[in-house]
């Protein structure tokens, strides 16, 4: 009862693995597929090698993470591997990708063989990449047509949240093409250490997730709803199903969950239990619930 | 949790490169469990607890060097401890340690010890110098030792070491991937632990960045039994900080 | 120990009540001075009286409170009656003010008696007033200039962390002729009620206070430091002594306390307390831990 | 805390213009707390618990109208409870309850009788039909009843009925404002305690709109000692939603 069709691929539910969160090896995607998610995200994939910032790379603050891992990724000449071996996992497998420009985005998509792409234009902490290009709405136009000139799957646009009005960056990608947007990437954020002063992260600033910042991910999603044509794909600090169904009645079509998986492998299984009771319980479809506090 | 400061309160030499690090912070630990190391401005790394207040740290690289470079009175970021640890089983058990891998065996050996459990430690180096914590390991059970230059035991591997593995309740094993894997080929995969080694970033089994088969090292290990491992990568492929495979 | 200069007044300690926060009547601000706060900051005052949004107005989430009050507030014609008595708590009084114009704003500063003004142009949930304005530079640096002209006491602006580049309006502040920034305004932020669906605040979205927005806070602080040649006062997520001390740390001259206000009336002596003795234990003073991240 | 999702199980039209609803939830209660109710769509208003499972509503305004429209099997939103409650004191207690005052102080009369104390009402109304909660405080001790029309009772006020405060051991009140200074002129303001009403917005002691001198009605009230409000502009200015002040 949880199956729907997302930009043409059927899933089993709506419950996702977002980009970044053990999506490194073909073996952990799959792992998380076989552990009940509808589809998984890889890791974002640039064109060469990066090892990414140096640690810390990742801290626990008050009810959620920060992190800048600075996009450490094996680059795409090395990735078709993994993705065939995450596909054992007999889910949709989408490659998340990121580069400096269009052309970047389209070597990458062109080269990978997926059954979708997440165009990673919003990561906050990585040099010239990701939220400095998701920020201005024309390189988001423009990236996104690239790509899905050159790729006959669906294509996705993960957008940031750290913007003045994400529903014009959300807009900008439905122009150039977009099947679906995704929202959101992490929220600016930074933690400094009071015994030495030092900031935290090695990157100094990072990315905000967890349960802090679902409220964010309600809005964002909420707004996105309004005004696009296309769906919207919900991801930020979802934690539970109710934090699930709360996302989905905001707007989204389906969800992603990121850093809860940390503290449970099983929460693909155990949100889609819970949500699979409580539909029931109040007689409604997914379809019901989907953009629902928009009607009331 | 964020990181703990601790301040170093001692700094013990164990052998030319290795040095143990002893603080005014005590983790309640399971043996093998570790911590995130923040050498701040330099970077953080993984480390076992070869004390409950103690890591022990051979100098391989820049972080590693900038740990040498503090004195008692400086301190550390610390987050942990982390990790599964070794499951302790009754009995007569093996410890097969090679190099610093010693580090989280020695603290396995005095709790087995302390619990009655028979401990026999099978401990390998380079050289006569380079053998980590024999002392605390002679006191907790019999050691053999093997040194690959022969200055001290049997001239050759640790690995050579081990003689009838079956007679062991349980055999527990860290050192590098090559001689961790040759310890596997040698034993019941069932009854053997092993405490890997796979680069570390968020450390709390979110990143995905330690997956060994879609098992990270720092969440769902650093311990795997010998059957879990059998049919893995380990001790075929390792990944860099890119996530790159690579021969082991 | 902890006493400084900030644009000009003499503070006890860098602990302020921030806006909106017990800050309607005269005797709630004489209480919270008499509490142990370096200053207090009014309610915003606009031109005229409102009654701010239908309750729900405020709900508390995890990590945190997400608030639309809607600015409700009895005009600036009835408010010197209560910075008078909030004087009386023997602190300076800052009267933060609202309006859709600079008009609007140097009428009401004209108007008011006050140690200081704070420009609440940052509200991200009443249409027309705060954030819309305080996301765009140019009205920004009108508005200040405005009320720098018709008043002698200092002018602080208080920015939204809601924008793509809180540099940017910083900036447009001190062109001005801001005295100060104050950073962070709310996060916008929402939350449906799974049950009927329907957004839970009466104005459907509102802003996210407390604890979960401390690392934007940090991070913005952080940012303003680096550009600005005025002073920042940090606001947002401040609940103990140590997260007082990070923002310090991040850049901040002083800082604003408002949510964990709710759960203790005395966490300013607490905090100035405890600030003392880390800063004993350290050997350092106020002023050395200000900006320290900036120095590592 | 988020609303908590409150099934309205049975409706009671306790006079013609007051109904008290219950619901599927019960709520850890002191008398005297209340709950901020959440009609959706509507607004959300302070409501005196009057049972650990209900609300005692009279009609006023909008969102009271839009309760009243509800059925058994609605629901509702409920944050709470709030505020501190009555502070419930030994010996022989006088309530004295004015209208839909009575609700917060029903279950504060059952409570005190349960506990051994002696409970003595005085119960205003404006006519004898708008009598609230009558049966309840007459199972809890003796009752004395006061209307404006004079249809039961005596004919006036009900602070008329009040004879030999010092009597008692303690004096809680609830009521329109005005009849609550009265009473407060009348007693020792330090053995009396009157649950307050003024403008709630959060509910949860941060915005401050519900303060009078600078005291929170929602979270360090409802219910204040006589001896606070003596000074205070208690019974002399109200504010609105504004936070304007005006004359009570
Ligand atoms: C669970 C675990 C426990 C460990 N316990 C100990 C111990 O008790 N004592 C000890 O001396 N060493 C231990 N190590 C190894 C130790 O983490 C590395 O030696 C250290 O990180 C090297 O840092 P470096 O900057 O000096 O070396 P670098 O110059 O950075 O590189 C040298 C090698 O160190 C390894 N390395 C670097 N950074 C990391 C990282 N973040 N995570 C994992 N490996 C890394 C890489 O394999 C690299 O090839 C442990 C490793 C793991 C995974
Ligand atoms: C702590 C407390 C406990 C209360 N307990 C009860 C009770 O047990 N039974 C009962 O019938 N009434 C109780 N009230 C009063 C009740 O809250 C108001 O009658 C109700 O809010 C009116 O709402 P309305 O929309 O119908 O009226 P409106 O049409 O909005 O206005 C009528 C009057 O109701 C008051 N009011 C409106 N909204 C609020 C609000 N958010 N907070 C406070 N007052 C408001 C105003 O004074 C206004 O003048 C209590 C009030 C407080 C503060
Ligand atoms: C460790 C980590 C790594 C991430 N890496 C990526 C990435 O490579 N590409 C990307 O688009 N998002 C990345 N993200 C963002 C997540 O996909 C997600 O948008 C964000 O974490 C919010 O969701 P959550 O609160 O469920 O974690 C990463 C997040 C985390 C915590
Ligand atoms: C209930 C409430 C009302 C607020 N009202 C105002 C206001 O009138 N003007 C203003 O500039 N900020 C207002 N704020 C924002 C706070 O001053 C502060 O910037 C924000 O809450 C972050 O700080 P905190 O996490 O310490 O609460 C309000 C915040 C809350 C929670
Ligand atoms: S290091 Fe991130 S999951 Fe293990
Ligand atoms: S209603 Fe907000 S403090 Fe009481």
């Amino acid at each position: 009862m949880l199956s729907l069709t997302l930009t043409g691929l059927n899933l089993k539910n709506p419950l996702m693995l977002a980009a970044g969160i053990m999506g490194t090896t073909g073996d952990s995607l799959k792992r998380i597929a076989l552990a009940g998610a509808g589809a998984v995200v890889t890791k974002s994939i640039g064109t060469e090698s990066r090892g990414g910032h140096s640690n810390p790379s990742m801290v626990e603050v008050d009810c959620g993470y920060l992190n800048a891992m600075g996009l450490p990724n094996p680059s795409y000449k090395d990735f078709q591997y993994e993705i065939d071996r995450a596909s054992e996992g007999g889910v949709p497998v989408i490659a998340s990708i990121f580069g400096g420009c269009s052309l970047d985005f389209s070597e990458i998509a062109k080269s990978l063989d997926a059954d979708a792409f997440e165009l990673n234009v919003s990561c906050p902490h990585a040099h010239g990449y990701g939220a400095e290009i998701g920020t201005d709405p024309a390189l988001v136009e423009d990236i996104t047509h690239a790509v899905k000139t050159a790729v006959n799957v669906p294509v996705w646009v993960k957008l940031t949240p750290n913007v003045t009005d994400i529903k014009s960056i959300g807009l900008a990608a439905q122009h150039g093409g977009a099947d679906a947007v995704v929202a959101i990437n992490t929220v600016r954020g930074m933690a400094i250490d009071i015994e030495s002063s030092y900031p935290i992260l090695g990157n100094k600033f990072g990315g905000l997730s967890g349960r802090a910042i679902k409220p964010v991910t309600v809005k964002c999603v909420y707004d996105l709803y309004e005004v696009l044509d296309i769906p919207v794909i919900g991801v930020g600090g979802i934690s539970d199903w109710k934090d699930a169904v709360e996302v989905i009645m905001a707007g989204a079509k389906a969800v992603q969950i990121g850093s809860a998986v940390g503290n449970n492998i099983n929460i693909f299984n155990d949100i889609s239990s819970c949500m699979e009771a409580f539909l029931q319980e109040k007689e409604w479809s997914l379809d019901d619930i989907y953009g629902m506090a928009h009607e009331v | 949790m964020r990181p703990v400061n601790a301040v170093i309160t001692k700094i013990v030499d164990e052998t030319p490169a290795i040095r143990t690090f002893f603080f005014d912070t005590t983790f309640e630990l399971i043996p093998g469990q570790f911590v995130m190391v923040w050498i701040r401005g330099v970077d953080e790394i993984p480390m076992a607890l070869s004390y409950e207040n103690a890591i022990t740290v051979q100098k391989v690289g820049h972080a590693t060097s900038a740990l040498f470079e503090l004195e008692a009175c400086d301190s550390v970021g610390i987050r942990g401890p982390f990790g599964n640890g070794f499951g302790i089983e009754k009995g007569h058990i093996l410890l097969v340690a090679g190099g610093v891998g010693a580090a989280p065996l020695a603290p396995l050996a005095e709790k087995a010890d302390e619990s009655g459990i028979k401990v026999t430690t099978l401990l390998g180096a380079k050289t006569k110098d380079e053998l980590l914590f024999r002392g605390r390991f002679g006191a907790a059970g019999d050691v053999r030792v093997a040194t690959d230059d022969g200055s001290e035991g049997i001239h050759g591997f640790v690995t050579q070491l081990i003689e009838e593995p079956d007679r062991y309740s349980q055999i527990y094993c860290c050192g590098p991937e090559i001689m961790m894997k040759k310890v596997l080929d040698k034993v019941a995969p069932p009854k053997a632990q092993f405490s890997l080694h796979r680069y570390i970033k968020c450390g709390i089994g979110i990143c995905g960045a330690c997956c060994i088969d879609g098992l990270r090292v720092c969440r769902d290990g650093p311990v795997f039994s010998g059957e879990i491992l059998k049919k893995s990568e380990f001790g075929v492929y390792r990944r860099n900080e890119c996530g790159e495979r690579a021969r082991v």
